[in-house]
Parts: C-alpha cells; sequence; structure tokens
C-alpha cells in the first residue's frame, strides 16, 4: 500500500496528511479534514454532488486523487463565508434554490467558477454552466434564479 | 446479454486437417486472442483460460470447454463452454455450431454459428462495446487460424504451442477507420 | 397574499417565508448519515450477485479475511445463527437479507465485508470468492406465469407459480354491460416501466451497538424512523433488541421520494454486524447499488379501455394491470392495498362505471413497488386515464381540452363518490383547466401547430387535467404492517413563549422546519421564527408513520394544527385567569385573547405562556403543551390541469418541451414559496420518467441504467423553465383547508407530455408511444409507424 | 466505488514519464484528466498497478499554429478550446466538438490528448480530427535520431474499441491539425440523449472548396463502429459538386451506410444510421455556411 505525505491549501489553510495514493480527493475532504459539505453522490462524474474549485477550477472531487491536489488551492463550500455569507449562498436563500441540501454545495462551488468567469450569464449559460450538477429536488428554476440573484449582488457591488 | 455471430471462410487446406486440427480443443485456443489452454479434464472436457485486455480493462474467464457432439460423416461439431470472471464479476456461456464443406478446389469452407451470453458486470458496464469486441475476437481467431492451417502440415501439428496471441487492434482496425471494416464483419446480432 | 390572518412577521399561513433549513445547507452544516462519525467507527461493504438468478454453491471469505483492516465477514449463514437471514416486506412477504443458497436478481447481496475503512472494506468485497451455479432467469412478466417458468420463490411453501396476488375494484359486471352497448371502445397497452427515484444522497447507515446498555442508536436515511423501530423490534425482539432500547435518528435527508421508506438488507447487515461486533458500523450505498438492489417505482403492464357515446360522453372503464414486482413483493403499500390506490384510476371524470383488476408476479429483478413521488400507484392511474382520454379524442375527432370540459366531475357534485368508492372531498376541475388554456394561449397554440403541420413542422399540445389521492389515511382503511396511518404533533411552548415542536413524520428537504412552523404561528400567532422544529429521532419524536405520499400537511400539519387548539383551549382558562373574565367572555384574535368589546383588555399568548409556569390558575394543570395524533376521515384530493407544448425534431425524434404550464389545487397554501418549489421538483421528476429514465433489463437479467451513466437524471439544461399558476378550493375536512402537493406535478406531468408528444404525431395516425419517449420511439412513430 | 491500490508517479518531464512507462512496463498507465480512467478505476474494470500523472508536465498545453498547422498540446484541457478565441475563428468545429463533451465540470479536467488516446469510438475529438485529417504526435523512447517522436496519421491511430497505435512506453503529445487555407468550412453534430451522454451518433465534416467546387471532403463519424469511421465513399461524393442539397442528400447516405453501429439501449442499429445520416446532411451544411463565410 503505497503512501504519499501532501500538503493541500484547503479554505486557505494549509493542511497536512499522510494518505493512500489512491485517496479520492472528496475523501481526502471529508474523512481527513472533516469537511463534510462536500457531498458523494453518483461516483461516476454525473452529479457534481463533489464539486470543489481546485486552483480556482471547479472539479468534481470523486474524480481526482488527493495526492494531485498536493501543493494546491481547494476551496469547498465550507469556504466560501468570508464576514458575511458570500452572495451566491445568500441568492440559494432568497430564491429557494435548495430543498434537500444535498446538491447545494456543489451547485454552489460550480456557480462560483461560472460567475468567476462571467460575471453576467444569461439564463442559457447558466443553465449549461450548472450542467453538471445534478439536482432531483428544485427543478432547477430556482437555482437559476438564485445565481443570478449572485450575479446581479456582484455587478452591483463591482459597480461601487 | 446475447451475441450472436455467424460466419463463413475459407481456408486454403484439405477439410480433414482442419477437421482434424478444429476438433483438438488445444489446437484452436492457440488461435483464439488472449486463450490459454490449461488441461484436459475427461469426458471431452477441457480447461481454458480465457484473457481479455481491451485498452485498461482486464478480464480473465476461468472457462470449461465441452464437445458436445462431433459428426465426422457431415464435419459437423457442436461445443459448449462456460466461463467464470476469475474476480466474480459474472460469466459468460458460449455454444459454437461448426460445420466444414469440401470445396472442389480442394479448399474448406469453415461455417460457424455462435452465440455467447454473458452475465454481470461486464453485461452492465461493457455493453456497448461487447460486440465490438467480440467480432474483433473472431476476426483474429479466422486469420490466425488461417495461417496456422495454410501452412505446411508439419507446422500444423505443432501450432498448438505458445506464441503471443492477446487479443489486438490490428485486425479490424485500420480497416475500420478506412471505410473497409464493413467487408471483414460477418453477419454480426445482438439478441 | 391579500387573505393573510397575520404579520409577516408572525408569518402564518401564506406568508413565503425565508426556509429555517437554508442556513446550514447553503455552509455545508448539513448533517447527513455519511457525516456522522462514532469513536471506533468501522466499515462496511457488500458482495453482490453478478447473476440474476443462481444457486450458490459457495462462499469462501480465507482471502478476504486476510485483507489488511478486514474485521469480518458476515454472509447468510453467520445471519442464520440469530435468525436474521430473512425479514418480512412490508406487504407481509418474506424477503432475503442475505442467502444461504441462491440469488434471485443481479445485485442481490451474497455477503458483506467489514474494516477499518472504506478501502480496505472495498478490497475485501473484492476477496470473497463465491461460486455460483446460473439458473434460468425470469425477466418477462408476461412469461413469468408460463407452466414452464422455473419457479424464483421455490423457499415458500405452497408457492407453486410465480403468481403473487390478484386484486380488484370496481363493479365487474356493470362495467362489462356499459362495453357491450357502448358507441365506441378503444384499448390501448400502456406500460409504465420501471424508474428509480435516484435521490442525490443514497441510502446508509450508522448503528451503533452498546453491549453494556443494550441500547441500539441506528442513524439512518429513513424516511418513516418510528416504523422501523417498531419493525426493527418485531424482527430482532428474539435476539434482545427491545423497542425502548432502540433508537432510529433520521438525520438529513438529502431526497426521499419514497425511495427511503423500505428496509434494505444493507441495513438489516449493518445492525446485526454492529451487534455482533460491538462496533458502530457505517454503510453508504454507491450509485450502482442503489440504482440496481433499491425499491423501484412503476413497472405496471396496462391494458386500458375506454366505452363512450359518439359526442365524447365516458361511461365506463376497464384496466388489466400485470405488475411485475420483482423477487418479493416488497411494494410500500398500506396492508389492504396491494395496488395501492390505482382505482383512483377514473380520474376527474364522472364515469357511470368501472372496473380494475392487478396481477402481480415475481420476478428475477430487485423487489420493490415504492412511490417515485407519488401516493401509492397514483401515477400509474393517473397515466392510464389521463391518455386515454386522448385516446377516445383522437377516435371520436374532439379537441382534448373540450372532451375533457365535456366529462369533469362538475364543481357542485363534491363531495363526489367515484365507481370505485372513493369520496373526493372538494375540486373544481373546469376552472383549473381554463386557468391553464388561458394562461397558455391554448388557442392560438392550436392555430400555430395547424401552421406549422402545413410546413412539415411537429408541434404538439398535451393537456393533463389530473386528480391526486394523498394523505393516508383515515385508520379504517390504512394501515402499514398493522400500524394506522395517522400522525402526530407534540407541541411544548416554553415560559418565555418560544416554542418547541415535535412531529412523527420526517423532511426530506419538503421544509417541514417552516411549514409547521408557520401552522403554529397561524394558529396560536407565536411568531415562526419562535418555533424550533424537530423530526426524526424516536425518542424525542412523537410517534408517526413518517413522510411520503404527500401526507405529512394532510396528517402531521393536521395535528399540529388540532394540538395548537387544545393548547389555545387551555390558553383560554389561563386568560380568563388572568384577566378575571369568564372564558365565554373572551376572544381570540391572531396571538392575544380579549375581552369580548373591551379590546384594551387582553393578554397575549406568550402572557399567557409565562403564566402557565408562574401563575397557572389553582386547579388547573401547569404548562402550556398538547400532543395530538390526527386521524384524517379522509383522503385529500389535489387535482390540478397542465399544458405541454413540446416541439420534435423529425429528423432525430428528439422533443423539446418548449413550454409547461402547471396549475394546481392544493387547497389553502401554507407556504406559497415553498409549494411552488415543491411543484417546481415535482413536475421535472415528471419530465425525467416521461423523456429519459427507465431501468430494464436484458433477456439474461443483466441490468441497464445501473448508474448515472445510463440512467438519465434530467439537468437545468433538458428541464423547462416551468410556470406554474393555482387555484385555491380548501379541503372541506382538513382543519387549515389544505392538501398534500408535493407529487401532484410528477404524476400530472408525464401525461401531459405523452399527449402532447403523440398530439405532435396524431396527424400521422400515432395514437400512442410508452414513455420514455426517447428519440428512437419518436423517431419509429414518425417514420417507421410500427408505434403502438 | 473505490479503486484498487496503485502507485502513483508524477513525473514533470515527458522523458522522464516515458523512462517510467518503460521501467513499469504494461501494468502502468498514464493518468491525463482522469475522467475515463478514473470512473473505469472505481468501478475495478480497470486495475493498473501504476499511474504516471502527466498533468505536472507543463509544456503540453498549449494551443497555436506553427508551419501550417493548429498545434494542440496532448494536456489542453478541453474547457481550453471552449473559450481559444484562435479555435472559434478558424477552428469552430473544436469548439462544436468540445462543448458537447461530457459537462462543464468534466472538461475543465478532461484532456484533448486523453480524449483521443483513450481510444474510445464514443469519443467525440476521433471523428472530429478524422474529419480534419489531423495528425497525431507521440513520444517514446526510440532512438538518438528521431529522439523517439513520430507522427501518425489520424487514420493509422485507431485499433478498435479502446485500442491505438500507441505503444505501451509511447505518450500522446500533440495533435496537428492542418491549417485551413482559401474557402473552408468544418461542423461537428452529435445527438445525445440528455448533457454528459455518449453520443448514440456523432458526424464532423470538413470541406475545402475551390470556388464553388468542392475540392476535398473529410467525414467522421463517433461511436457507430469499433473505432471512428472515415467516410470514405461519402467523401468522395461530395468531391467536385457544388454541394447542392441532392448532393448532401446522397454524401449522407454513403456516411450512413459506412457507419458499423450496433444497436445498444442508446438505439437500434437501424436508427442510428437513420440518425448518421440526418446528423451527416446538417453537418454538411453547416460546413458549407461556415465555408461561405456564415457561421
Amino acid at each position: 500500500m503505497a503512501t504519499q505525505t501532501i500538503t493541500v491549501n484547503v479554505n486557505g489553510e494549509a493542511k497536512t496528511a499522510e494518505v493512500e495514493d489512491r485517496l479520492l480527493l472528496v475523501h481526502l475532504i471529508r474523512d481527513n479534514h472533516g469537511l463534510t459539505g462536500t457531498h458523494i453522490g453518483c461516483d461516476t462524474t454525473h452529479c457534481g454532488a463533489c464539486t470543489v474549485l481546485l486552483d480556482g477550477t471547479a472539479v468534481k472531487s470523486c474524480t481526482v486523487f488527493a495526492v494531485q491536489a498536493n501543493g494546491k488551492d481547494v476551496t469547498t463550500i465550507e469556504g466560501m463565508e468570508g464576514d458575511a455569507l458570500h452572495p451566491l449562498q445568500e441568492g440559494f436563500m432568497e430564491e429557494h434554490g435548495l430543498q434537500c441540501g444535498f446538491c447545494t454545495p456543489g451547485m454552489i462551488m460550480s456557480s462560483k467558477h461560472l460567475l468567476d468567469k462571467n460575471l453576467n450569464p444569461s439564463e442559457e449559460e447558466i443553465r449549461w454552466g450548472i450542467s453538471g450538477n445534478l439536482c432531483r429536488c428544485t427543478g432547477y428554476v430556482n437555482i437559476v434564479k438564485a445565481v443570478q440573484y449572485a450575479s446581479n449582488k456582484l455587478q452591483e457591488t463591482s459597480a461601487d | 446479454m446475447k451475441v450472436e455471430i455467424s460466419k463463413t471462410f475459407s481456408i486454403s487446406a484439405p477439410i480433414s486437417d482442419v477437421w482434424d486440427y478444429m476438433t483438438d480443443i488445444k489446437s484452436v485456443s492457440s488461435c483464439i486472442p488472449g486463450a490459454q489452454y490449461n488441461e484436459a479434464l475427461g469426458d471431452n472436457k477441457h480447461s481454458v483460460m480465457l484473457s481479455i485486455k481491451v485498452g485498461p480493462i482486464k478480464s480473465s474467464y476461468r472457462s470449461e470447454i465441452a464437445i458436445k457432439s462431433l459428426d465426422e460423416s457431415n464435419y459437423t461439431m457442436k461445443i459448449e463452454g462456460r466461463g467464470t470472471d476469475t474476480k466474480g464479476k459474472g460469466g459468460a456461456d458460449m455454444e459454437m455450431v461448426g460445420r466444414l464443406i469440401e470445396k472442389s478446389d480442394g479448399t474448406t469452407e469453415v461455417n460457424g454459428d455462435s452465440s455467447v451470453t454473458i452475465q454481470g458486470m461486464l453485461a452492465q458496464f461493457g455493453s456497448r462495446m461487447i460486440e465490438d469486441v467480440s467480432n474483433q475476437i473472431f476476426v483474429q481467431f479466422t486469420q490466425s487460424l488461417c495461417t496456422k492451417l495454410e501452412g505446411n502440415s508439419e507446422d500444423i501439428k505443432n501450432s498448438s504451442q505458445e506464441s503471443d496471441n492477446s487479443l489486438s487492434g490490428t485486425a479490424v482496425a485500420g480497416a475500420a477507420i478506412k471505410g473497409m471494416a464493413g467487408r471483414l464483419i460477418g453477419a454480426l446480432r445482438k439478441k | 397574499m391579500a387573505q393573510c390572518k397575520t404579520s409577516p412577521e408572525v408569518g402564518g399561513m401564506g406568508h413565503s417565508v425565508k426556509r429555517k433549513e437554508d442556513p446550514r445547507f447553503i455552509r455545508g452544516q448539513g448533517n447527513f448519515v455519511d457525516d456522522v462519525v462514532r469513536p471506533g467507527m468501522v466499515y462496511m461493504d457488500i458482495v453482490r450477485s453478478p447473476y440474476a438468478h443462481a444457486k450458490i454453491k459457495s462462499i469462501n471469505t480465507e482471502k478476504a479475511l486476510a485483507h489488511p483492516g478486514v474485521a469480518a465477514v458476515i454472509t447468510g449463514e453467520t445471519l442464520k445463527e440469530y435468525n436474521l437471514h430473512m425479514m418480512p416486506t412490508l406487504m407481509s412477504d418474506t424477503q432475503m437479507v442475505l442467502p444461504i443458497d441462491k440469488v434471485c436478481y443481479q445485485a442481490q447481496e451474497v455477503a458483506a465485508v467489514v474494516a477499518t475503512d472504506r478501502y480496505s472494506a472495498a478490497d475485501g468485497v473484492e476477496l470473497v470468492e463465491v461460486e455460483y451455479e446460473p439458473l434460468p432467469v425470469v425477466v418477462d412478466p408476461h412469461k413469468a406465469t408460463d407452466p414452464d417458468a422455473p419457479i424464483i420463490r421455490d423457499d415458500k411453501e405452497g408457492q407453486d407459480s410465480n403468481h403473487i396476488f390478484h386484486w380488484e375494484a370496481g363493479d365487474k359486471s356493470g362495467t362489462d354491460e356499459i362495453f357491450k352497448n357502448a358507441d365506441v371502445t378503444v384499448k390501448k397497452d400502456i406500460y409504465l416501466p420501471r424508474i428509480h427515484v435516484a435521490s442525490i444522497e443514497t441510502c446508509g447507515c450508522v448503528s451503533e451497538f452498546d453491549s453494556v446498555t443494550g441500547q441500539l442508536t441506528v442513524w439512518m436515511t429513513t424516511q418513516a424512523p418510528h416504523a422501523i423501530r417498531t419493525v426493527l423490534a418485531l424482527v430482532a425482539g428474539h435476539v434482545g433488541l427491545q423497542e425502548d432500547k432502540i433508537r432510529i435518528i433520521s438525520p438529513d435527508i438529502g431526497g426521499g421520494f419514497g425511495g427511503k421508506v423500505p428496509v434494505y438488507p444493507g441495513y438489516v447487515i449493518a445492525i446485526a454486524a454492529s451487534v455482533v461486533t460491538g462496533l458502530p458500523i457505517k454503510w453508504i450505498e454507491d450509485r450502482r447499488e442503489n440504482l440496481q438492489a433499491d425499491s423501484f417505482a412503476r413497472d405496471y403492464h396496462m391494458t386500458c379501455e375506454i366505452a363512450a357515446d359518439k359526442d365524447g360522453t365516458l361511461n365506463g372503464l376497464r384496466i388489466k394491470t400485470l405488475a411485475d414486482h420483482g423477487y418479493a413483493d416488497a411494494a410500500a403499500n398500506p396492508s389492504k392495498w396491494p395496488a395501492g390506490m390505482f382505482s383512483i384510476c377514473t380520474g376527474s371524470y364522472d364515469f357511470k362505471n368501472a372496473f380494475v383488476e392487478v396481477d402481480g408476479v415475481y420476478t428475477n429483478k430487485p423487489p420493490g413497488g415504492i412511490a417515485y413521488r407519488c401516493s401509492f400507484r397514483v401515477t400509474e392511474a393517473v397515466h392510464a386515464i389521463e391518455r386515454m382520454v386522448d385516446v377516445v379524442a383522437d377516435e371520436l375527432g374532439m379537441d382534448a381540452a373540450d372532451i375533457r370540459m365535456n366529462n369533469f366531475i362538475p364543481k357542485d357534485a363534491f363531495p363526489y363518490k367515484s365507481p370505485m368508492g372513493w369520496e373526493y372531498d372538494s375540486g373544481d376541475y373546469h376552472g383549473a383547466l381554463k386557468l391553464a388554456m388561458d394562461k397558455i394561449g391554448y388557442d392560438k397554440l392550436l392555430k400555430e401547430q395547424a401552421k406549422k403541420r402545413k410546413k412539415g413542422e411537429l408541434m404538439g399540445i398535451g393537456i393533463s387535467s389530473f386528480t391526486e389521492v394523498v394523505g393516508a389515511g383515515p385508520s379504517k382503511d390504512f394501515d402499514i404492517l398493522g400500524i394506522k396511518m395517522f400522525d402526530s404533533s407534540e407541541i411544548r411552548i416554553h415560559p418565555t413563549g418560544k416554542v418547541i415542536a415535535r412531529f412523527g413524520t420526517k423532511s426530506q428537504g419538503q421544509g417541514h422546519e417552516t411549514t409547521y412552523a408557520q401552522i403554529i404561528a397561524e394558529e396560536l400567532g407565536i411568531p415562526h421564527t419562535d418555533v424550533s422544529v424537530e423530526e426524526g429521532d424516536t425518542d424525542t419524536a412523537p410517534y408517526g408513520l413518517g413522510t411520503y405520499a404527500s401526507r405529512s400537511t394532510p396528517t402531521a400539519g393536521a395535528a399540529a394544527a388540532m394540538a395548537c387548539r387544545k393548547i389555545k383551549d387551555k390558553a383560554r382558562k389561563i386568560a380568563a385567569h388572568l384577566l378575571e373574565a369568564a372564558e365565554e367572555d373572551l376572544e381570540w384574535e391572531v396571538g392575544k385573547f380579549s375581552v369580548k368589546g373591551v379590546p384594551d383588555k387582553s393578554v397575549t399568548i406568550q402572557d399567557i405562556a409565562f403564566a402557565a409556569y408562574t401563575n397557572h390558575p389553582q386547579g388547573l394543570e401547569a404548562g402550556l403543551e398538547a400532543t395530538h395524533y390526527y386521524d384524517p376521515p379522509n383522503m385529500t384530493y389535489p387535482f390540478g390541469s397542465y399544458i405541454a407544448v413540446v416541439d420534435i425534431d423529425s429528423g432525430t425524434g428528439e422533443v423539446k418541451v418548449r413550454r409547461f404550464l402547471a396549475v394546481d389545487d392544493c387547497g389553502n397554501i401554507i407556504n406559497p414559496m415553498i409549494v411552488e418549489g415543491q411543484i417546481h421538483g415535482g413536475l421535472t421528476q415528471g419530465l425525467a420518467p416521461s423523456l429519459y429514465e427507465e431501468i430494464s433489463y436484458d433477456d439474461e437479467g443483466n441490468i441497464t441504467g445501473g448508474s448515472f451513466m445510463e440512467y438519465l437524471v434530467p439537468t437545468a439544461v433538458e428541464t423547462p423553465n416551468w410556470e406554474t399558476d393555482k387555484t385555491v378550493t380548501p379541503s372541506p375536512h382538513h382543519p387549515l383547508g389544505a392538501k398534500g402537493v408535493g407529487e401532484s406535478p410528477t404524476v400530472g406531468a408525464p401525461p401531459a407530455i405523452a399527449n402532447a408528444v403523440v398530439d405532435a404525431l396524431s396527424h400521422l395516425g400515432v395514437r400512442h408511444i410508452d414513455i420514455p419517449l426517447t428519440p428512437e420511439k419518436v423517431w419509429r412513430a414518425i417514420h417507421k409507424q410500427d408505434a403502438v | 466505488m473505490i479503486p484498487g491500490s496503485f502507485d502513483y508517479h508524477a513525473p514533470t518531464t515527458v522523458d522522464e514519464a516515458i523512462k517510467l512507462l518503460g521501467e513499469l512496463g504494461d501494468d502502468a498507465k498514464i493518468l491525463a484528466g482522469g475522467h475515463s480512467l478514473i470512473p473505469m478505476m472505481k468501478l475495478r474494470l480497470a486495475e493498473p498497478t501504476h499511474l504516471v500523472d502527466i498533468n505536472g508536465i507543463s509544456d503540453l498545453d498549449y494551443i497555436k499554429e506553427e508551419n501550417g498547422y493548429l498545434c494542440i498540446g496532448a494536456m489542453t484541457r478541453e474547457s481550453a478550446l471552449e473559450v481559444s478565441e484562435l479555435v472559434a475563428e478558424k477552428y469552430p468545429i473544436l469548439k462544436d466538438t468540445s462543448e458537447v463533451i461530457a459537462d462543464p465540470l468534466v472538461r475543465n479536467l478532461a484532456s484533448v490528448g486523453g480524449n483521443i488516446a483513450h481510444g474510445d469510438p464514443a469519443n467525440d475529438h476521433p471523428a472530429t480530427m478524422v474529419a480534419l485529417s489531423a495528425e497525431v504526435v507521440a513520444k517514446g523512447p526510440g532512438g538518438m535520431l528521431t529522439g523517439g517522436e513520430r507522427t501518425i496519421s489520424i487514420d493509422d491511430f485507431f485499433k478498435g474499441p479502446l485500442m491505438t497505435d500507441l505503444g505501451q512506453n509511447e505518450i500522446l503529445t500533440e495533435i496537428k491539425i492542418p491549417t485551413p487555407n482559401g474557402k473552408s468550412g468544418a461542423a461537428y453534430k452529435k445527438l445525445e440523449r440528455k448533457v454528459g451522454d455518449y453520443a448514440i451518433a456523432g458526424v464532423a465534416v470538413a470541406l475545402q472548396f475551390d470556388g464553388d467546387s468542392c475540392s476535398s471532403a473529410g467525414i467522421g463519424l463517433t461511436n457507430v463502429g469499433p473505432t471512428p469511421i472515415r467516410a470514405s465513399e461519402a467523401q468522395d461524393a461530395l468531391e467536385g459538386t457544388s454541394v447542392s442539397d441532392d448532393d448532401i442528400n446522397k454524401a449522407a447516405e454513403l456516411a450512413a451506410a459506412a457507419s458499423q453501429p450496433v444497436g445498444d439501449h442508446r438505439g437500434s442499429e437501424e436508427y442510428k444510421r437513420a440518425i448518421v445520416k440526418t446528423l451527416a446532411c446538417r453537418a454538411i451544411q453547416t460546413a458549407k455556411d461556415r465555408a461561405e463565410g456564415g457561421s
């Protein structure tokens, strides 16, 4: 059983762990580091519940090995709130963009990457942008609205 | 899932040579890509290990092959096989009826109808490839058989010896991409 | 909402208050089962059968046990020692927990490996060697009862075929008579395929047994924790698990939709393993296991017939159904209802007579028969009737809206007794359809369609005017394994006027913490923000049957209102004491009692609560709390009219839902935002099986659709921007006038979409296509005319 | 789902990677984007004992024009093709293709080289590369003279399902696409059941015109055979024509005839052939429109 010692910068904090080579990033985050906001829903890269930002890019952490994140930045849902809620978090709450809450962290992380690339996406761009994430409860209408809410708020902030 | 393959091909060799060769499981195994003959189990049964490597996917089937009937007067044989995945992920049953016809030019026509029934992981997750892979195995088998039988008779007798017979892409491969594979591929149906 | 009785601050009924649940979920602070960690916890993983039907010749655990980290391998033989290898199903059939000698479906549990971590457990699974001897497989339910079909349940005494039950409802001879004399009869075979709820969270549990105290605690993905506790006590009482020592905790649930109602073997194995090893054990399914082995929905093969007059008057309905139950009848139905509420199939129409029969059979597939977000088998019934009404309309050259309008049960006929014996509580079907037609511009769409048809473009408009039956249920008719289907609410008001309320239900995303708080706010005038709601812990919550079949608002919601009213009765006594007035001289307005005619002389509910603990009248018990077990007098009958507009690509057969308007009527609404969200979600789960989802099996019993690679859950791209509206027809018997709603759209959407697709192709002679309406099926209907 | 054990190697240069592959032998696999391999490993269909991760090799991620070719480094992410201005302007077929691969999250990691080197006939780039007559650059240990580098014509690259011409110790380093000149256009059309699904079928078309006449045509087909398929007769049927509606229809029929689909739950053989025809018509039309300056 091959192991390595890796250091991953998780939500701004360098965390070191000795891991098996085959450990999946999602298990490093959840089991080793106890950040259980990142979920596992499908194991085959379809549902996106495990989405995190790896060096700023949204990836499905169930399909990345922990060793591949060595020396990199990982942002999880737990890293989204600064002094205040992130506008996306606020948007999901304001627009009723969640029900059971299981897909929500992944949705928020994907949306974060989407807005980082395109601050003012159209409805269609939002729908395509979150098409790597499955939600079984909301029917997506209010998730789209939540992203639009955040987009508006972020544009207001950047205009200030 | 079930894959049925019917195929006809000719071998430039006398019918008796072809019959002798094809009814000898040990010899014929050496033509099947990935097959390794283990031992005779008596009662016309034989143990063969079949390893298939398709890209990063490797699977091995511990197989028992039984000659169910041999009718030399009509050159007809019936073979059954049952393979079990060595990792417990399923199994496959095979049934093959082969018939040889002596042609006037001294060649032998081989008619084969086989069906393979697959249960388990491979049927679940590999189904979109199984038919293509089966076909590839068959094409390679035919080529290998022809090569061995169309050599001289001494070669035939010794041909069951070890050789690299792993499944390779080359058989259908380049042909497929150049749009010619249709000509190589026999009737292939899924039930 | 104009007619709200309470202020936005109080947030009673009709206010779209923000959800109390959200702050934890948007921060990743939900507590789902896989988030539960116990000291010394080990992991369990399951060995599953690659064969659909096979004898087990041997199980060799040696290599697995030798693997580092593996602590134990549990087989059927292990469980047999405790007589736990079999378990009862909800329909009083039996089901294997782990097999002794044979497996009956692909992916069936064969053994379980317990190890120090997930990875070692998964490795152990690979190392358990099982020798099988494949047996002939029964896949097609139509062939299941053939004389030469292998008997799947040869373990059951007297079971000499694969037939499970025959059930019928309605009036056979009366219906046959109508058919004999009918102007017009139509007949169609309609199949609703096997589908899976596929909640994004799979199933799992953490089971912890304290061998000193005998206390068993199980954190479990269950929609019905109390029922689970009782069943566990009944089946495992003999090994010393008694009900007072069993605590089931259903933490946050990542979607249920009925899939988390049954008891799966994995739970039982994990519980047994924790009892045997004394270690806390975590078992979490992966998606393959979830789709391949957990309870399915639908799988009804229906032969439907309608007898009508030439003018389109619907007179008689006959449906004969073959139900594929898999290898055990593990349907989640009330005991007396082996086909659930399928007999609601006369729908929104005033049929003179009807008759249905259902035969259940065993096949080599996983057991089940759960709802997938609908009340027991209502989706099947609604699909049958709503499709068939269109078939009649096509046969007679009538408009799909006209035939509905002409046959609806009129508004003044409620309460309406259906030919099957259901008593519909209230409805206004004409109103809902009219609103839907006006809102979507039905006439304009018809014109557009006519124009497009001339150009060879394929566009369809589909209507579904469904009636649901939800809120099980009256105890005289409904039970789960003998436990009556009431539900409960226990409300306790603290001295400072803050509230803790506990319920026998369990939210899986429906927003109970918010909705129930609003009911209490409505009834007592206490701000919803002052109400904490708890569910899912059997040690603290009052007994209830859980959340499924849209029953929470009809039962537990009603229980909350009734408990509040008990509290109000007592509060009145305390208020009379505080105001030194007679009880009958007091009047209630939101949040306070005042003396009639002297509005200044009043006490708030908060004052009363404080007095209940500090200054209660002599002779009256202290405290201010109440519990109510609500046994509904009837079901509730939400309804709606949906209109779908589709465009079809004739070159590929692809269907695009261009617009979809849903008009729902669920009576009085507690939180409009939440209700609308429920409808959006339900519509998407109606779209999914209409166009995408299906689990099927090949002749050897291999599953297709066993992962999200092949089981096609729609994304935001496939899902249209749902349009919604509502009518409000209160339930006359529910204390709040409310009806269940979460499932209406899942029930109502598929026939709207199917009707739209058939409508788009009707000029080509197409009369029916089974869902899912895959590109190939639609393409064939266009180009090959070999659709049904 | 948990993958089996393996040893992880993270070389930083191509040479180092090749050396490792040579040393580790047949049980070593290259880990590129990982979005085909890792799911297979989690299903334990693939159980390599060594993974050689080439994500840390920095000089494999580029999109540039050079010596008459568009050169794409093997580790270029699919998402990079989607946003590249050069691609959007001159090679819109690559944007067509990358945009329909899996979903946006997968495309953030999935690599163009991996999509081709995996040899999966259901992947989308292979057919596009066939239509564009791309070349694949592979690097292996080789001799002194060549540095182990060879260029493989796309027609010689795919050998069967998940089988390519790459040797065990060779790495696909670059894809070279001839730069279009003059009047030309190309397009990719895919029919999928939903976002993230493999193609029921896909058709890639590249057309070169001499005036109003088609001087050369490339047509590649996705997921209708053991490898991507070049529809040669369909190409021939377009060459020398004005690509009229009749010509398009005829070529599309020949493309359908060239396909070798097997029936599965995505569709029957008959249906898939019909889809090849439909998509071929549409792809040829779009390619023609693009050549004529439309989009």
